[in-house]
Parts: C-alpha cells; structure tokens; sequence
C-alpha cells in the first residue's frame, strides 16, 4: 500500500494513498464538523473535502476554534 | 413638589445591533485565559453576554480532543465572534478569518492586525488594508484600532460594521486611559463603537459606558479576577450602569455644595 | 483548561446591617429637590432603595398640606432614616433627632453637623460630641462625617453604629475624591462604612463600592439627572456591580500588554 | 371666650383657652400622627399631646418630615 | 498683532511671610531619612530652601556626637523650624514645642500631633488644643493638619500663623490627593497655606503650587530619591513654575482643538 | 547618617539634539496667537526656548509689512522651525515645506499633515508619506503624531529625525493624557521624542517631562495665559524640574505613612 | 506699455510686461529676503527670481514666515 | 565622695553629688549651647543651669535637634 508524506500542522506525517482531505481527516479522527482545512494556503470549503486530493509535499492546515479574546 | 407631575418617560434602550444582526447584550466576552472550561461558562453566564469571541488555531493532533472549544461552547446557545488574535499582517489576518468563516457559524470577524508584540498595539496601515479586503468578500468586520478618531473614520469609510477602539492596552488593566478619546470617536462615527481590551474592573467598564459608546468587550478581567463568575456578574451590571446612567444624563459637576434639604423651615426662625 | 474543575463557589454578599438591622440595598437615597413627588417616587422604586432619608421641617401653617411628605412616601414601604441637616451645632442636631424619633419610626438619625455654609462640610468637633450624647440616649447613629480616618476611629468609639465619610461635597457631583482616605477608612473600622455625598454618576458609585465600603447614600446625582428614574436605575446597578466586584477580586493591573488568545497554534510554524 | 397668645413656628397666634397641644393641633386642622410637638423646647410626646397645656407666651414648634438628602 | 503695544507687566510676587517673618523661598524642607550628612547639605543647597525642620529627641549618651544636627546645620545659615513629630496628645507636643523653644533659635514650631501610627494623620482635636496653647504662649504655630476646610478654620481662629494640610500621607508619596480640598483652604484663609507631606515628584509639587497655596514643605521626596541632590534641584524649580503659573493665570480648558497658527492664508485659496 | 561618604554625583543631563544639532532648551514654543509682538518676544525671552515655530503662509499683498514676523523674530537670535499646520494631505504639507525651506534657515521642517479640522489630529497614513518623501530630500522632519506606538515606530523608521506625538489635541489644553503612552513611545525610540500640543499649564510640562521625554513644544497654554511672560517663565521652570526629576528618579509610591523623623528618643521611653 | 495678467496669491493682478519675479516683488515692495515665490506650483530659488519670467495667467504665490504653532 | 542617682534620658546614672544642671551636662561632655534640659518635666532654661541642683530620684531629660522632617 502506498503512502504520501505531507505536512500537516508543520510536521511531516505519513498517510495512505490515495488521500483526500476527507480521509485525512479520518486517517486523524477529526471530526470535519469542528474544523477547517487548508491545503498549500487554499482552503477546502466542508462540501469539497472528499474533492481534495492530497499530493506528495502538500502543506496542510487544520484549524479550529480555541478560547481567545 | 407637586404630586400631580408625570415623570418623564425614561426613554428604552435600543439593543446594540451589528451588520444588521441585534444582540441582546452590550457585553462581549472572550474566551481565553480562563483557569477551567467550567469556570469560564459560568462566567460567560454570569455576564449575560451573547457574543463571546474565539480564536483560530491550529488542532493540537498530539492531545486528546477536549480542549476543542465546541465541545464547551454550543454554538446554537452563544454568537460565536473569530478573532485574528496573533496576526501581525494584513495578509495573515485575512488567511485567518477566511478561515474562521468557513466554520461555518457567521460572517463576523474581529479584526485584529497587531504591530508590535509588547504591546500588542494595532497596526491602523494593516488593519485599514485587511478591513477594505474583508469587507469587499462580505465579511462584518469589528476593528479592533487604537482611540485615533482620524484611524477610526477611515476604518468606518473603510467598511467596518463597527470599530473597537482599545480603553488600555490589551490585558493591562489599566482601565480607559482617554475617555476624551473614546468620546470622541463616538460622536463622530455611525457605525456602532465597542470599547475592546484594557478594562481591569467593573468601574472602568461602567465609566467606559458613560462615554456613550455602544458596547464592550473584555476578557483578561474576567479570567483573571479572583473569582470570575462574580466579576462576570459584576460586569454585567457594570454595563447595564454605564449605559442607563449615559441615557439619563448626569447632574453637573460644580465646585460648590448644594444642600439636599430644605434651607428653610428650620425651628427657632423669626417669622416675617 | 479541564471541563472537570468546579468554578470556585462565589461566596454570597451578607446583607447589610446597621445597628442591628439588615437592609436589602447598599443604596440609601435622599428624597430632597426632586421636581414632583411622582418622579421621586418612581426614581426610590427604580433604585431599589430601602432606606430614604427625610429633613425635619416646621409644618408650613400658611399652605395646603400637600407637601406632606408621608403622604407621598408609606412608612410600611420605606425605612425613613431622618438626617439632622442644616444644623451647625452638636446641640442643635440632637434636639432636631430628637424631634425627628419621636414621629414614631425607629431609632436612626443621619447625623449632621454642619461647619461652613459655602462647602456643607461636617464640624467633626461637634460631630463627635453629638454622636456621644445621642448614641448614650439609644439612638442608632449614622455620622456624616469627612474622610479623616482619625475622626473616623473616633466616631466608632463614640458610639456611631456607621460612619458615612463623603466622596465630594454634598451636591457637587465631584464623585470620589480619596478613594485612598475612603479605602483606609473601611480597613480600619468595625462599623458599616456608608459613603455620603458627592457621587454624580454611575462609575462614581461603582467605583466607591470598589473599595470595600458598605453602602453609599446619595440624592443629588438622583434629583438632578436628567431623567431621575433611569439614573435610578443605572445607581442600582452601579451598586450592584462596585460591590460585586469587590468580592470578585480585580484582576492586577501591569504596564505591559499579554495576549488574551493563545500565542502558539499559529499557521506555518515550524514543527520542533 | 379666652384666647391665649402664643408662637406658633415663629409667629404669633391667638389660640381659644384653655389650650392643650393636642387642641392646638385641631386648631390648626393637624394630624397628630404625622407631626411632632415642642413646647419652649421640651418635646412633647403623642400620648401626653392632651396634658400638655399652652400658656400665654409659649414657644411652639410643629414638625414633620420633608424631603431631604 | 502689532508690536507698538506693551505686555502686561507681571506683578512680582510677594515673599512668603510666615508669623511676621519673611523667607526667600517657598520651599520648606526636612532633614530626616538621608543617607548621609554631606548628601542631606548638598539637597538643601540645591533646593533652595532656608527653612529646615528638625525633630527634637534625647541626646544619646552612649554615642559620640556627630550625630548632633547643628554641628551639620549652620544655624546662621538655615532657618531651623522645630517639629513636634511623633507626638500623640497635644500635652506631649506642648512639651516638645518648649523644649525646641529652649534651644535658642526661633518661636516657630511645626505642630504635630498624630492620631494614628500607620497613617501619620493629624488628631484634629489635639492639634486645635495644642494650637490654642503654644498661640497664647507667643509661639508661631504651624500647624500640621488634614484637608478638612473647616478644621483649618479652626485652626485659624485658634491662632494658627500658618495652616499645613497634607497633600497626603506622610512619606507615601501619593502627590496631591485633593486639590479642591486644597484649594478650598486657601481660598478661605487669611493665614499662609504650606502644604506638608505627600508630595512624591516635582509634577506633584508643580501642581500643588498651582491651587495657590503659599509653599510646600517635603522631606521623604528628596531624601529617598534615587539622586536626592538633583532632585532638590528639581523642585526648587517645580515649586518657582507652579507659583508662576499660579500667578500667570492658565488658558482655559476646551474639549476641541484651536490651531495655533492662522487659518487663513494658505496657498491655492481663491481670492473673495 | 555619617559625615564622611559623599554623595551621589549628579549626571549632568545632554543637550537636546534633534538631527545632529545640539539645542540649549528643551523647550519648544509657537508664535501664534499672541496679542502683541511686545507680549510674545517677552515670552520667548522668559521661557529660555531657543527653538520657536513659525508658519507659512502667503504674504497680505493688501496691507502694510508690519506682520511679517522676521521683522520682530530676529533669525540669528531664534532657531526658526517652520511647520505645515493647516496641511490636510502629505503633498501639501511637502510643498509647504519645500517653500519653508527656501527661507533659507534651515533644513528643519515640523510636519503636520491633519486628518481632520474639528481635532487637529493627525493623518498618521499622509504623515508617514510625507515624511518619507521629505526624509529622501534631506529633511529634518519633526513629525507631529498621536500617542501611538506603533506609527511612532513606523515614523521613526521612515526617516523621522524626531517624533512629536500630542499630550491632547492642538489648543485644548486638556494635558496629558496618556502618560502610559507617551512613556511607552520615549522608551522603544531611538531618535528624540518631543511631546507637541495640550500642555496646559506648568504641572502638564512637568509631569509630560518626567515621563522621559526629551522635551515640549508648546503655544497655546503661553499665548492664552493671562500673562504670557509670566506663563513663559513659568514653563521654562516647568521643563527643568520634570526633566530634572526624571533624572534623580522619584522615591516609591506607597499607601502607608512613614514618618521622616526618628521613631526613637522619645521623651519618657524607658531604658533598656 | 504692455501687462500680463497673472494670478498672485489668488488674486488677478496686472503687472507690466516683461516680468520676472524679482521684477513683480519690486513691483509690490516686497524684500526678496522674506518671502519665497512659487510660479505654478514650481519654486523660485532665490538666485533665479531674475531667470523666472512671467507669463500670462501664471498662477504666482508668495509666501512668508507669520506667527504659528 | 558622694554620689547622686538620677535617672538621665531614661536610665539611671551615679553622678558626684552635689550635682547641678550644668555639672551633669560637663559630666557627660555635652556643650550646653546645642541641648535642653528638663528636669522632671520643668524645663532649665540656659541661665539657669547652674541653679538647678539635682536630687536623688530625679528624672532628666537632655534633648537636642535630629533631622526630622
């Protein structure tokens, strides 16, 4: 089975291939309710997550809300 | 003193009212710095509020999920405000509240752009650059500026659905340094003004109010009193004070006393 | 932050008893210039004050008795707390308390001796002697004074049942002048600390209540606001909120700016 | 008819004799129970209205609350 | 503006004369709490002053002399003005006040007697008894006292040459709590008003002048200042500003702004 | 206390330099809205400045010569600093200054560039144009700005040979008000920060000094004094003792008494 | 003998032609030390007030050192 | 030789008996010119120094000036 290395959150991590922001989300037990992803500073609105295929090197974010002010 | 007068008809508030959006409280409140997740939704109550900001930051994929602040805050019950907190771009603020947008619960960004890091001190070049862009995407921008009247105008032309000039800087505490300041800009804005960071106690929130603005919002006051579920409850009336007292005028200062009895009638007098 | 903490307990505000008996407001309101009794009347409900002070006066034999002030105000409804205003002499004061205990309500007088006319001013010397005879004659005494410590301790050891320090002059509006010499006062004495006279507005009382005093009396930020109810109103909560956030415990105050958001978690940081 | 001369919060009244305070009171269309009497400076309480009796010359004083602060 | 007219002439001020007695300068300051002799002189040079207090305590026998003030103080050189410090009835200040008489210099004696040993104020009662008593024995009494007007009054009338009241507690420096309180005092008194203790910098001081008072005497500013020498310096010339500015007459106050340089004039306007 | 140990030298402060020209005086004064020439070269005189504002403006074809102020300033005499008040984009107020600079003085220009007439305040965005524009053409530029840091920074950075920022608005008088914020700003710049409008009497001076500054610049507070001259002294003192007392450095703020006489050798005490 | 009219400091003017701006300050008695023209928006140094010839409907200011703060 | 005990300053002290204001203060090699003396709470102006005699018991107080502010 293949995998990709990408960086998610600055930090090299290796995930199954063929991957999309969808399965990475699974792949890290996140709930795509509470969070929003970015890839290579492009964000991936909710519906189009199971439309975004990671490549090798992509640079991901995964954000959420925390307490501020 | 007669009996038969009407008083006057104490005018109603209107309730504060945002990029057409009406809340039902003139208090915003963060959500940060609290000692617990506990403590800090009884504070949140204990306010009133109805907007509490939050913070955009990356998931920790090393801990557990708990800290996941949704899991704390039910968003059908609170009017959950991104903050840009940590930006110190145009660019960057702007990444991040595409970002907190796509959460999916509103259009609303406060907007911070800060300039330097001791005192988080806005950056008025940065924040009017990101306000035009975010505006123009939809965005209900709340500026976070400094009290520069000639900044705040701008950020209003600039398209802020409200501006949020600072009373001290953030978590200081030391209370609102230029009430002219902020009297000013209010009088001289449409758009609604919500005094944002540098209240330290109910006091300064309530004198805050007095200067006719439209709202507050704190945080580190909250968090950081000895027991922030009662300053919670203090700040709501705090506000609640300022603002009445605003609407009901205040009696004139003078440097002399005026007696509050009668200067007549007194016993032993000489009838006429 | 952990969901599993408990907030720590607010402690619950003891009500506040003076010479014995408890109140269910800090905020004691006078009834004087107000422009009708209907607006007196609806600024003391919009106040939620228990305790309103009255002036003894001659009867005016010459007019209707419609200025009667127990026609307007219900003895059952209101705790009258009868001041000796305008006096200028210790002897003077205790023969008007007298008079004043003898229309039957209770044993409290608010006393006054006054030194100067210009300023209203206590004549602490004569204060302290008429608060010995009156305390020695049963009377709960509420001593008006200025806000000297040293004749604070004494008026505790005379016998006063609260001291009353101003914040300004009676009628200036001039708000709290030492909250220093108030502060010192409170930490000092065993007795109820009921600031008098001078607050104008909202944050005046609330930041009276900040330090640490009982209660506070007022009337002329009341009478002479524009619209005497909804100051009523904002006084109530200004109370509220001063004391509140008293108990609360404010946050410290620093010249130096910390973030209310997080400061890591931020986008394009390098992984260590 | 007797009438005594007495002052009566400052101002000299003619009163029908014998006087107490309490017929003063009536005279004067007051009620007992919302002022306070002073006779020559001695306080007159409400029970003893009737037994005190006005002489030619008394000072009197009636009271009542008023607004004050 | 023409440049025919001639300016106001400023009215030289008086000099301040105290019990009969005039003195080159409004600076009065102590001699306690410096590290060393030559540092506590070359303060007093710089200040300016020529009225020095001292204290007056037991010699110690068990120790050499060069503890002995006068062999440091020039007493043809300084005006030594005894205090009657740490004395707590005005039966022990009348003691000290003789004793310091007996020295030889001067019937002046700055009264104190304290009502209480944290807050070093001022026991009113004593000081107006002890006031009346050195006055009938021919002293100069300066007397030492809180910002109450009416104490003042009494302090006056009880032959006072001069009143002290506190800017604020001695050796706190807090600066001047209440300048209305102050300037009450002296626009009611006949006798010179020196503000004693509570001063911190020059800015208080400035300030403290420009209410109107006659002087100021400090000592703590200038002793614990981190350079005492300079400091002296710097309020021999803080207490000269506010002085003059006091007599120059200030320009109003406005919450709006006025060019200061002409309006019209500028290029590209069109001529009428 | 000993005799022997010298005391702490005294630093000798620097000279004010402003672009790599030493300056006598740290004080600044304008030359606007005096009544008379007489009036305002006596209060040049008194106040020690040696640097004095002046505007440009188009010369009154239609009357006589007599207002043009190098008829009463004499250049050699006075260092002549032209600013652009009145200047409400950054290329008007660069053509003011090029036409200042052709006068022939010198290359010192006080940039104002307004955002708006009501306040004065400045356009921070224009000021920074134009002092980059001006900096380029080897300029001097004085840059009049609000309180705030981060523009000041930017200023600084864009060539700003010192930075101005106001105590309160032109002419209001209002003082200072933000001490917070103009320390902040003295502290995080290198090039000299000379505080510019709303200094309202002699205690403003001070105290705006004593945050650090290094120096005033003021017009209005001397051109509406009662008597200018006196005013002008007044501040000359003013300006000295802040500076000098942020030299020697305050003692510490405390909210207990300490006294400055000894606490032992008191009559009566018992022996050990 | 011919006129320009030209604009100084907002005002139509008529002065004798040829003009130069040194010939116009005379023409107004002005001393060239204290003030500074513009022609145009363009500066006139002073060594060149002789060079600067003016020319019909020149926009001209002249401008000085008043009092200022 | 006799001796007198007398309580100087608040400790007691032997001096040579008989013993005057003025002798004290040689005794203790104090200058005259720079204290006071009070001998139980009666104050010995200058001139009389010689004249107080001191007895047994007797309480002294020898004063002078300390910086004080």
């Amino acid at each position: 089975m293949n995998e990709l290395t990408v960086i998610v959150n600055g930090a090299s991590r290796q995930v199954p291939a063929p991957a999309t922001a969808r399965r990475l989300l699974e792949h890290l037990e996140l709930d795509p309710r509470g969070v929003v992803v970015e890839i290579n500073q492009r964000i991936i609105r909710r519906p189009q997550l199971d439309d975004a295929h990671l490549a090798e090197g992509d640079r991901i974010e995964i954000v959420h809300f925390v307490g501020g002010g | 003193m007669t009996s038969t007068a009407q008083p006057p008809r104490v005018e109603l508030d209107q309730p504060l009212t945002i990029g057409g959006q009406q809340f039902t409280s003139r208090l915003l409140v963060g959500t940060g710095k609290y000692r617990t997740s506990a403590e800090m939704l009884a504070t949140l109550e204990s306010s009133g509020a109805e907007v509490v900001t939050v913070a955009v930051r990356r998931v920790d994929l090393d801990r557990s999920n708990e800290e996941s602040l949704l899991h704390v805050l039910d968003p059908d019950r609170w009017f959950l405000l991104a903050n840009t907190a940590g930006c110190y771009s145009a660019a960057e603020a702007v990444r991040y509240a595409r970002l907190a947008r796509e959460a999916g619960f509103n259009d609303f960004v406060k907007l911070e752009v800060i300039g330097d890091k001791d005192t988080l001190l806005p950056d008025v070049e940065g924040l009017l650059e990101a306000t035009k862009t975010l505006a123009a995407e939809g965005f209900v921008v709340l500026a976070y500026t400094n009290d520069d009247l000639i900044t705040a105008l701008k950020l209003e032309d600039a398209g802020a659905a409200a501006v949020m000039p600072l009373a001290s800087p953030i978590g200081s505490g030391l209370g609102l340094l230029s009430p002219y300041g902020i009297r000013t800009i209010k009088q001289r804005l449409a758009v609604p003004v919500i005094v944002d960071a540098g209240v330290g106690t109910a006091s300064d929130a309530c004198l805050t109010m007095e200067q006719g603005v439209d709202g507050i919002l704190m945080n580190t006051a909250l968090a950081e009193a000895d027991h922030p579920p009662a300053m919670g409850h203090a700040m709501r009336h705090a506000v609640a004070a300022g603002r009445l007292a605003y609407l009901a005028g205040r009696m004139p200062r003078r440097e002399i006393a005026v007696p509050s009895s009668p200067g007549s009638g007194m016993l032993d007098e000489q009838s006429s």
